[in-house]
C-alpha cells in the first residue's frame, strides 16, 4: 500500500499558524493552536466534534479572524490589526484577497452557488480572479468534473444534486483555482468508499506535485492513507501531533487513545 | 354609465400617453442608477456616508410623493438665487421637476429594495466567493449582486407598478399626462367615474405590461428554482 | 407665523394633531387589514388550485394596476351600494351608508393587500425547501408547518418588503383626504387654503409624516432585529 | 312618492374662502354656510353641512351622500346635463391677474370694465384683443372650472395650465412659470392680496356665456321638490337683502346676481 | 461484539415498499425498487453516490411523491392519486401526516429550523404535533440532548453549531417524536468515530426496544455492526441484499464486490 512519505524537515513551510486564539463570545474556540505545514505535506486535522477543527481551517484563510497569533502562508504573513472596539481585522485587504487564490477551500457544507450550473461554478473564480480565458477554463473544468465523476452533470443546478455530488463538485471549484495549498473540511463526508478512493488518489497526486494540503476528517482509515502528519485537537488544543502511525496506532495521550479505542474496528 | 362617453374619450386619453410614457422609463431608469448608488454608499462601512444616505431614503421614503412633488416644483421657485441660477431653465419646466421628483422618490425606495436583497444572500455563498480570492467589490460582481437582483424581482415589480400610477400625481403640476387629460375632460362633462375608470384601464394596461416583463424577467433570470420540480 | 401652528383659537395646531391620529388610524387599520387579505391572497396565489390562482392574480393585477384614487372613488361610490344589496339579501331593507372611516380603510386596506400578497409570496418562496421537509418529516399538518415554521420564517424575510408596504398604506391615506375624512392631508389643505400659507403647512405636514416614519421605522428595525435571531453568525 | 323633507344634508368644499371655508376646530364656515342655514330656516328643515372634496362632488351628490351643494359652484349648461341647480344665490364675475409691472398688465388693458359673453356683439371685439394680447403667452387655471372652459371656448391658442388649487396658480404666476392667472374675482382678489405689490388684477371683469348664470345650489334631478323650496327661499333671501347683508359681511361688497 | 440479531421473517412488516418508481425529468432515479423492513429491523441502505439512496428515504415519507409503486407503513397503505397532469399526489393528505408522525426522519442536510435554538428545535413537533406537554418536552429534549452530548448547546441557534453538533441535534429532534420507524440519510456523515459508537449505541438500543430503522451510510463499519440487512442499491434498483455478513463479505454480485474492494481496508 502507497504510504505517504514523511516530508523532510527542511522543505519550505507552505503554512505556519502560531498560538492562534478564537474566541465566539464567551467561548473560547481555538486557545494557542500553533501548527507548521511544509510544501507537498499532508496535515490531517482529527479530534472531536466542536473541538475546533473547521474554525482552525476557517482562520486560516481568514474566514474568522483571530482574536490573537500569527498565520504566515508562503513566508508571507497576514497582517492583522485591532479595530477600537478591540475586534481584529486584516490590515489589508488587499493581501489577504491575493493569499486566498493560493489557498482552494472546500466547505463542510459545500456552499455551491445556488444561481449558477455547477460548470459556472466550477469556471467562476479561474476566469474572474485569475483572468484565465473562458474556453481553457471551460476545458479544466470538465476535465476535473470528469475526475470526479459528475461531468454529466455540468449543466445541473446544485439544487439537483445528490449530497455527494455536490461535495465533488465543491472540491473541483476548489482545485480549478491551482491553489498551492489545499484546505479541505470534510471531504469525503458525503461520499462512498469507492469516491472516497478517488479522492484519496487526487488527494496524494496533488501532494506528489508539492502542494500542500489541510485536512478535517473523521475517518481514521482514510486520515492514515493520505496523512504525512496528522494532528489531534482536544478542546481549542493541540493535544498529539507525529505521523500516522505513531499518532493513529501508539498515541502518548490518553485522551487521543480513548478517542481511537471508541473507533469501530470492525471494518475491515 | 356613460358607455359611448367612455369610447370618444379613449383616443382623446391616448394622446396623454407619450408624456407618460417618458415619465415611467425616464425616472425608473435614472431612479436606479440613484438607488443602486445609495444602497453601495449605505453599504460602504463609512459612517458619515451611511449617514448620508441613509437620511436621503428616511426623508424620501417618509413623506408622501404628493408633498415631495409639491415641495420640488412649488418650493424651489421660491428662492431667488435658484431661479437666477443655469439650473432654472430645467427646474422652470414642470416637466423636469417631475422627473425629479419622481426619480429622487423611486431612488429611495428601490435603494431600500436593493440593500434587503443584498443583506440577505447567504453567507455561505459569500464566503465561498471569499475563499476563491475574490476582492470585496467583485464577490459582489459576482455572487452578491446576481442573486440579489434575483431575490428582489417581486419587491423591485412592486415598486415599478407604483411609479406608473405615481406619474399621475405630475397632473397636479400641470402637466397634461393621461390623468392630467381625464381631469380636464371631467371639467367639460362631470363624469368624474367614467373617465376615471377610462384612465384606469389605460393604467391598468401599462401595468399589466410591466408585471408580464417583470415575471419574463425573473423566470428567465431563475432557472436554478424551477429546476426544483 | 408660527401662531398658525399654534394650539390656540387661531391656531391649526389642534386639528393637525387630530388629522394626524386619524391618518394612524386608518393606517393601522388598513395595514392590519391588508395582511389579513396578503396572506389569503398568497396562499391563493402558492396553492395548487387553478380557481384561487386565477382569483388572486386578477385581484392583485387589477387593484394595485389602477390608480389609488380610483379604488377609493370606486369604493366611495360603489361601496354603499354593495354593502346596501348585501344587507337586503339578509333580510334588512334601507341604506347601508358606508362612513368615510369605514371606506377608507377598506380602499386603503384593499390596496395594501395586494401588495401584501406579492411581498408575502416572495418571501414565503425565500424560505430554504429544507426547512419545510424537515417539518413535513415530523408528521406538521399544513396549518401547523404555516403557523410554526414558514410564518416565522417568512417574517423574517418579508418584514423589509412589508416595512415597504406599510410606508405606502401610511401614505396611501393621504388619498382618503378625497372622502372628506378628516385626515392629516385635508387638514393640510384646508389650513393652506384658509391661511394661504401652503409651503408652511405643506412643510409642516412632511415633517409630520417624517415623524410617523420614524416612530414605525424603529419598530419595524425591533421586529427585523427580533424575527432575524439566529441567522447571522453571532 | 314626494318625501316629506326635514333634514337637507348639504356639501360644501370647505376650502374656497370666502365662499366657503374650514375654521380651526375644523367646523364648516364662510358665506354659502351662513346663507345656507338662513334658507334651511325658511324651508322649515333642519340644515346639516357636509365636507367633500371638490373633485368628487357632483357624484356623490347623485350618489344620495348630501342632497344639495353649496360650494360656489357655477350654473352652466354642461353641469346642468347631470345635475339640477336651484335660483342662483350669488354671481362672481371672472379675472385676470399678472405680475406688477409685466408688458402684459397694459396690454390687458383692453378698454372695458365688463364684457357680457352673452351680449356677442360687444363681446366679440374685446376677445380678439384679448387673444392677441396672450399671444405665445401661459395662462394658470384651477382644473374643472368655468375658466377653465373660458380658455377652451375663447382661447384655444392660448397655453392653459390647470392647476388643483387656484392658490398654486397664483405660486407660479409669482415664479413667472406662467404670465397670467384666471379666476373668479373674489379668489383672486383674495391670492393678490396675500402677495401685496407683487400682483396686480387687470382687464375686464368676464360675466354671462360659459362663465354662467351665478352660483346656485346643486341639486340631484329627481328632487324637482326640493329645488322648488330652494328657489322660494333664495328669491325671498334675495328680496329681504339678506343675501346682500351676509356677503357684505363675507366679501365687503355684494355678490347678488343681477337681472 | 454485539451484532444485531437477524430478525424472524414472521415479524409484522413495519415498511413494505412496493415496486417504487421515481423520475425526476428524464432522470429514473428509482426503477423498481421492493423492500420490506419488519418491526425490529435494522436496514442498511449502501451504494455509490448519485444511486438513489436518499430519494429512495424520502419516497417512504412521501417527501417525493412516487411516480409508481407502493409505500405501506405499518399495514397501512398511503393512497395515492394521479393529477390531470399525470403527476402522482397524495390521495389524503392528513393520512400522510399521520403516517409521518410515526417515521422520524434526520436529513443528509440537517434541516435544523433556523429561527428556533435547539431545544426550541427538538420539543417543537412533540409540543404541538403531538400535543406533549411543555415541561414533559423540556425534560425529554434535554435528556436527548445530553444522549447525544450537546445538552450545553441546548439555548444556540443553529448557525452557532458546527457540523457534527448540528447533526446530533437533527439526531435528538427526530428521536423527540418517539417514532415507530426511523429513516437516517448518512446520520454520522459529521461525527468523529467516538460519537459513531454512541450513535451505533442509540440505534440498536432503539433496535432492541422493536424499532424499525432503515440508514443509508457511507460507512461499512457502520454498517456492518448495526445492521439486521443489507441493501445495495445500483442506478435505481436493488442489486444485492442479505445479511449483513452475507452483502458486505461475500457478496454474489460483482458490482458490489467491486464496490467493496474500493473500500479502504486499511483503517483497522
Ligand atoms: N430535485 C432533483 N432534480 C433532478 N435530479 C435530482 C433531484 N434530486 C436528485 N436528483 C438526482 O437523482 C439521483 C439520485 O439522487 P439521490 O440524492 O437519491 O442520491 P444518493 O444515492 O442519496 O447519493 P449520495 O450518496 O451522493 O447522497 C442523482 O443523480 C441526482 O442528481
Ligand atoms: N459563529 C459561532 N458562534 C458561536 N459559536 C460558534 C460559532 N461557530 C462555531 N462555534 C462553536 O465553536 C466550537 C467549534 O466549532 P467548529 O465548527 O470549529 O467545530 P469542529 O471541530 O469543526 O466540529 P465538527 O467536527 O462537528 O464539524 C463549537 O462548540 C461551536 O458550537
Ligand atoms: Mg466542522
Ligand atoms: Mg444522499
Amino acid at each position: 500500500m502507497h504510504r505517504h512519505p514523511p516530508v523532510s524537515d527542511s522543505a519550505p513551510a507552505a503554512v505556519a499558524v502560531e498560538d492562534l486564539h478564537k474566541r465566539f463570545g464567551e467561548l473560547e474556540v481555538l486557545k494557542g493552536v500553533s501548527l507548521t505545514a511544509r510544501e507537498g505535506d499532508v496535515i490531517t486535522l482529527i479530534g472531536s466534534s466542536g473541538s475546533g477543527k473547521s474554525t482552525l481551517l476557517r482562520c486560516i484563510n481568514m474566514l474568522e479572524i483571530p482574536d490573537d497569533g500569527r498565520v504566515v502562508i508562503g513566508g508571507e504573513s497576514i497582517a492583522l490589526k485591532k479595530t477600537r472596539g478591540g475586534a481584529s481585522v486584516p490590515a489589508d485587504s488587499r493581501q489577504v484577497e491575493r493569499i486566498r487564490t493560493r489557498l482552494g477551500m472546500v466547505f463542510q457544507s459545500f456552499n455551491l452557488w445556488t444561481h449558477m450550473t455547477i460548470l459556472q461554478n466550477v469556471i467562476e473564480a479561474p476566469v474572474h480572479v485569475l483572468g484565465v480565458p473562458k474556453a481553457e477554463a471551460v476545458d479544466r473544468a470538465r476535465m476535473l468534473l470528469d475526475k470526479v465523476g459528475i461531468l454529466a452533470k455540468a449543466d445541473s443546478y446544485p439544487v439537483q444534486l445528490s449530497g455527494g455530488q455536490q461535495q465533488r463538485a465543491a472540491i473541483a471549484r476548489a482545485l480549478a483555482m491551482q491553489p498551492k495549498v489545499m484546505l479541505f473540511d470534510e471531504p469525503t463526508s458525503a461520499l462512498d468508499p469507492e469516491l472516497v478512493g478517488e479522492v484519496l488518489r487526487v488527494i496524494r497526486q496533488l501532494a506528489d506535485e508539492g502542494n500542500t494540503m489541510i485536512l478535517v476528517t473523521h475517518e481514521m482509515g482514510f486520515a492514515r492513507e493520505v496523512a504525512s502528519k496528522v494532528v489531534f485537537l482536544h478542546q481549542g488544543r493541540i493535544e498529539e501531533e507525529g505521523s500516522p502511525d505513531k499518532v493513529l496506532t501508539n498515541p502518548d495521550s490518553d485522551r487521543v487513545r480513548q478517542f481511537l479505542s471508541r473507533h469501530l474496528s470492525g471494518a475491515a | 354609465m356613460n358607455w359611448q362617453l367612455m369610447w370618444d374619450s379613449l383616443p382623446r386619453m391616448l394622446g396623454g400617453l407619450t408624456l407618460t410614457l417618458q415619465l415611467i422609463v425616464g425616472s425608473l431608469a435614472l431612479g436606479a442608477l440613484v438607488a443602486f448608488g445609495v444602497a453601495l454608499l449605505r453599504l460602504s462601512g463609512n459612517r458619515v456616508v451611511e449617514t448620508l444616505a441613509a437620511a436621503y431614503v428616511f426623508v424620501f421614503r417618509g413623506t408622501p410623493l404628493l408633498v415631495q412633488i409639491f415641495l420640488v416644483y412649488y418650493g424651489l421657485g421660491q428662492f431667488e438665487f435658484i431661479r437666477d441660477s443655469i439650473l432654472w431653465p430645467f427646474l422652470r419646466e414642470p416637466y423636469w421637476c417631475a422627473i425629479l421628483a419622481l426619480t429622487l422618490n423611486t431612488g429611495a425606495y428601490t435603494s431600500e429594495v436593493l440593500r434587503g436583497a443584498i443583506l440577505s444572500v447567504p453567507q455561505g455563498q459569500v464566503e465561498a466567493a471569499r475563499a476563491c480570492g475574490m476582492s470585496r467589490a467583485l464577490a459582489f460582481r459576482r455572487i452578491v449582486l446576481p442573486v440579489a437582483i434575483r431575490q428582489m424581482l417581486p419587491a423591485y415589480g412592486n415598486e415599478v407598478i407604483l411609479m406608473v400610477k405615481a406619474t399621475s400625481l405630475a397632473s397636479t403640476i400641470t402637466l397634461m399626462e393621461v390623468t392630467g387629460i381625464a381631469r380636464r375632460m371631467i371639467a367639460q362633462t362631470f363624469a368624474v367615474f367614467e373617465l376615471f375608470i377610462v384612465a384606469g384601464a389605460i393604467y391598468l394596461v401599462l401595468n399589466f405590461i410591466a408585471t408580464r416583463l417583470i415575471k419574463f424577467a425573473e423566470w428567465r433570470l431563475t432557472p436554478y428554482l424551477r429546476a426544483r420540480a | 407665523m408660527l401662531e398658525l401652528l399654534s394650539f390656540g383659537p387661531n391656531g391649526w395646531g389642534g386639528q393637525l394633531l387630530m388629522g394626524t391620529a386619524m391618518t394612524v388610524a386608518v393606517a393601522v387599520s388598513a395595514f392590519a387589514f391588508g395582511i389579513l387579505v396578503g396572506s389569503l391572497g398568497a396562499s391563493a396565489k402558492l396553492s395548487h388550485s387553478l380557481a384561487l390562482n386565477v382569483v388572486a392574480d386578477v385581484y392583485t393585477t387589477i387593484v394595485r394596476g389602477i390608480p389609488e384614487l380610483l379604488v377609493i372613488y370606486l369604493l366611495f361610490f360603489g361601496g354603499s351600494g354593495v354593502a346596501t344589496s348585501i344587507a337586503s339579501a339578509f333580510g334588512y331593507d334601507g341604506r347601508v351608508d358606508l362612513n368615510a372611516f369605514t371606506i377608507g380603510v377598506l380602499a386603503v386596506g384593499l390596496i395594501s393587500g395586494a401588495y401584501s400578497t406579492e411581498v408575502i409570496r416572495g418571501a414565503v418562496q425565500s424560505v430554504p425547501f429544507g426547512q419545510i421537509e424537515a417539518a413535513r418529516a415530523c408528521g406538521m399538518s399544513r396549518w401547523l408547518i404555516l403557523r410554526r415554521v414558514l410564518v416565522p420564517q417568512t417574517l423574517r424575510f418579508a418584514l423589509p418588503g412589508l416595512g415597504n408596504v406599510w410606508q405606502l398604506t401610511l401614505k396611501d391615506t393621504a388619498l382618503v383626504s378625497v372622502t372628506a375624512l378628516a385626515e392629516l392631508m385635508r387638514i393640510t389643505h384646508l389650513a393652506a387654503g384658509a391661511t394661504r400659507q401652503p409651503f408652511l403647512f405643506y412643510s409642516t405636514a412632511a415633517v409630520l409624516y417624517l415623524m410617523l416614519t420614524t416612530i414605525s421605522t424603529a419598530l419595524f428595525n425591533r421586529a427585523e432585529i427580533s424575527a432575524n435571531r439566529g441567522v447571522r453568525r453571532a | 312618492g314626494a318625501k316629506e323633507w326635514k333634514t337637507v344634508r348639504i356639501a360644501s368644499e370647505g376650502a374656497y374662502p370666502p365662499w366657503n371655508a374650514t375654521d380651526t376646530s375644523g367646523k364648516l364656515t364662510g358665506f354659502e354656510v351662513d346663507l345656507g342655514n338662513d334658507l334651511c330656516k325658511r324651508m322649515k328643515v333642519t340644515c346639516e353641512f357636509v365636507a367633500q372634496d371638490w373633485d368628487g362632488i357632483i357624484p356623490a351628490l347623485q350618489q344620495g351622500k348630501y342632497d344639495a351643494i353649496m360650494s360656489a359652484m357655477t350654473i352652466t349648461d354642461e353641469r346642468k346635463k347631470v345635475i339640477d341647480f336651484s335660483v342662483p344665490y350669488g354671481t362672481e364675475p371672472s379675472v385676470f391677474a399678472v405680475v406688477t409691472g409685466s408688458p402684459l398688465a397694459k396690454a390687458l388693458n383692453l378698454g372695458a370694465d365688463r364684457v357680457d359673453l352673452n351680449d356677442q356683439g360687444k363681446a366679440k371685439p374685446v376677445l380678439d384683443k384679448l387673444a392677441e394680447a396672450l399671444k405665445g403667452k401661459s395662462v394658470g387655471v384651477q382644473v374643472s372650472t368655468i375658466q377653465a372652459d373660458f380658455m377652451d371656448k375663447h382661447l384655444p391658442k392660448v397655453t392653459m395650465r390647470t392647476y388643483d388649487k387656484i392658490d398654486n396658480a397664483g405660486i407660479d404666476l409669482g415664479s413667472g412659470r406662467v404670465d397670467a392667472m384666471l379666476g373668479d374675482r373674489s379668489v383672486v382678489e383674495a391670492v393678490v392680496k396675500a402677495t401685496p405689490d407683487k400682483m396686480v388684477i387687470v382687464g375686464p371683469n368676464f360675466i354671462g356665456g360659459v362663465i354662467g348664470e351665478g352660483m346656485g345650489v346643486g341639486l340631484r334631478k329627481d328632487t324637482a321638490d326640493l329645488k322648488a323650496m330652494f328657489d322660494k327661499a333664495i328669491g325671498e333671501a334675495l328680496k329681504d337683502g339678506t343675501v346682500k347683508k351676509l356677503s357684505t359681511q363675507h366679501f365687503g361688497y355684494d355678490i347678488s346676481p343681477t337681472k
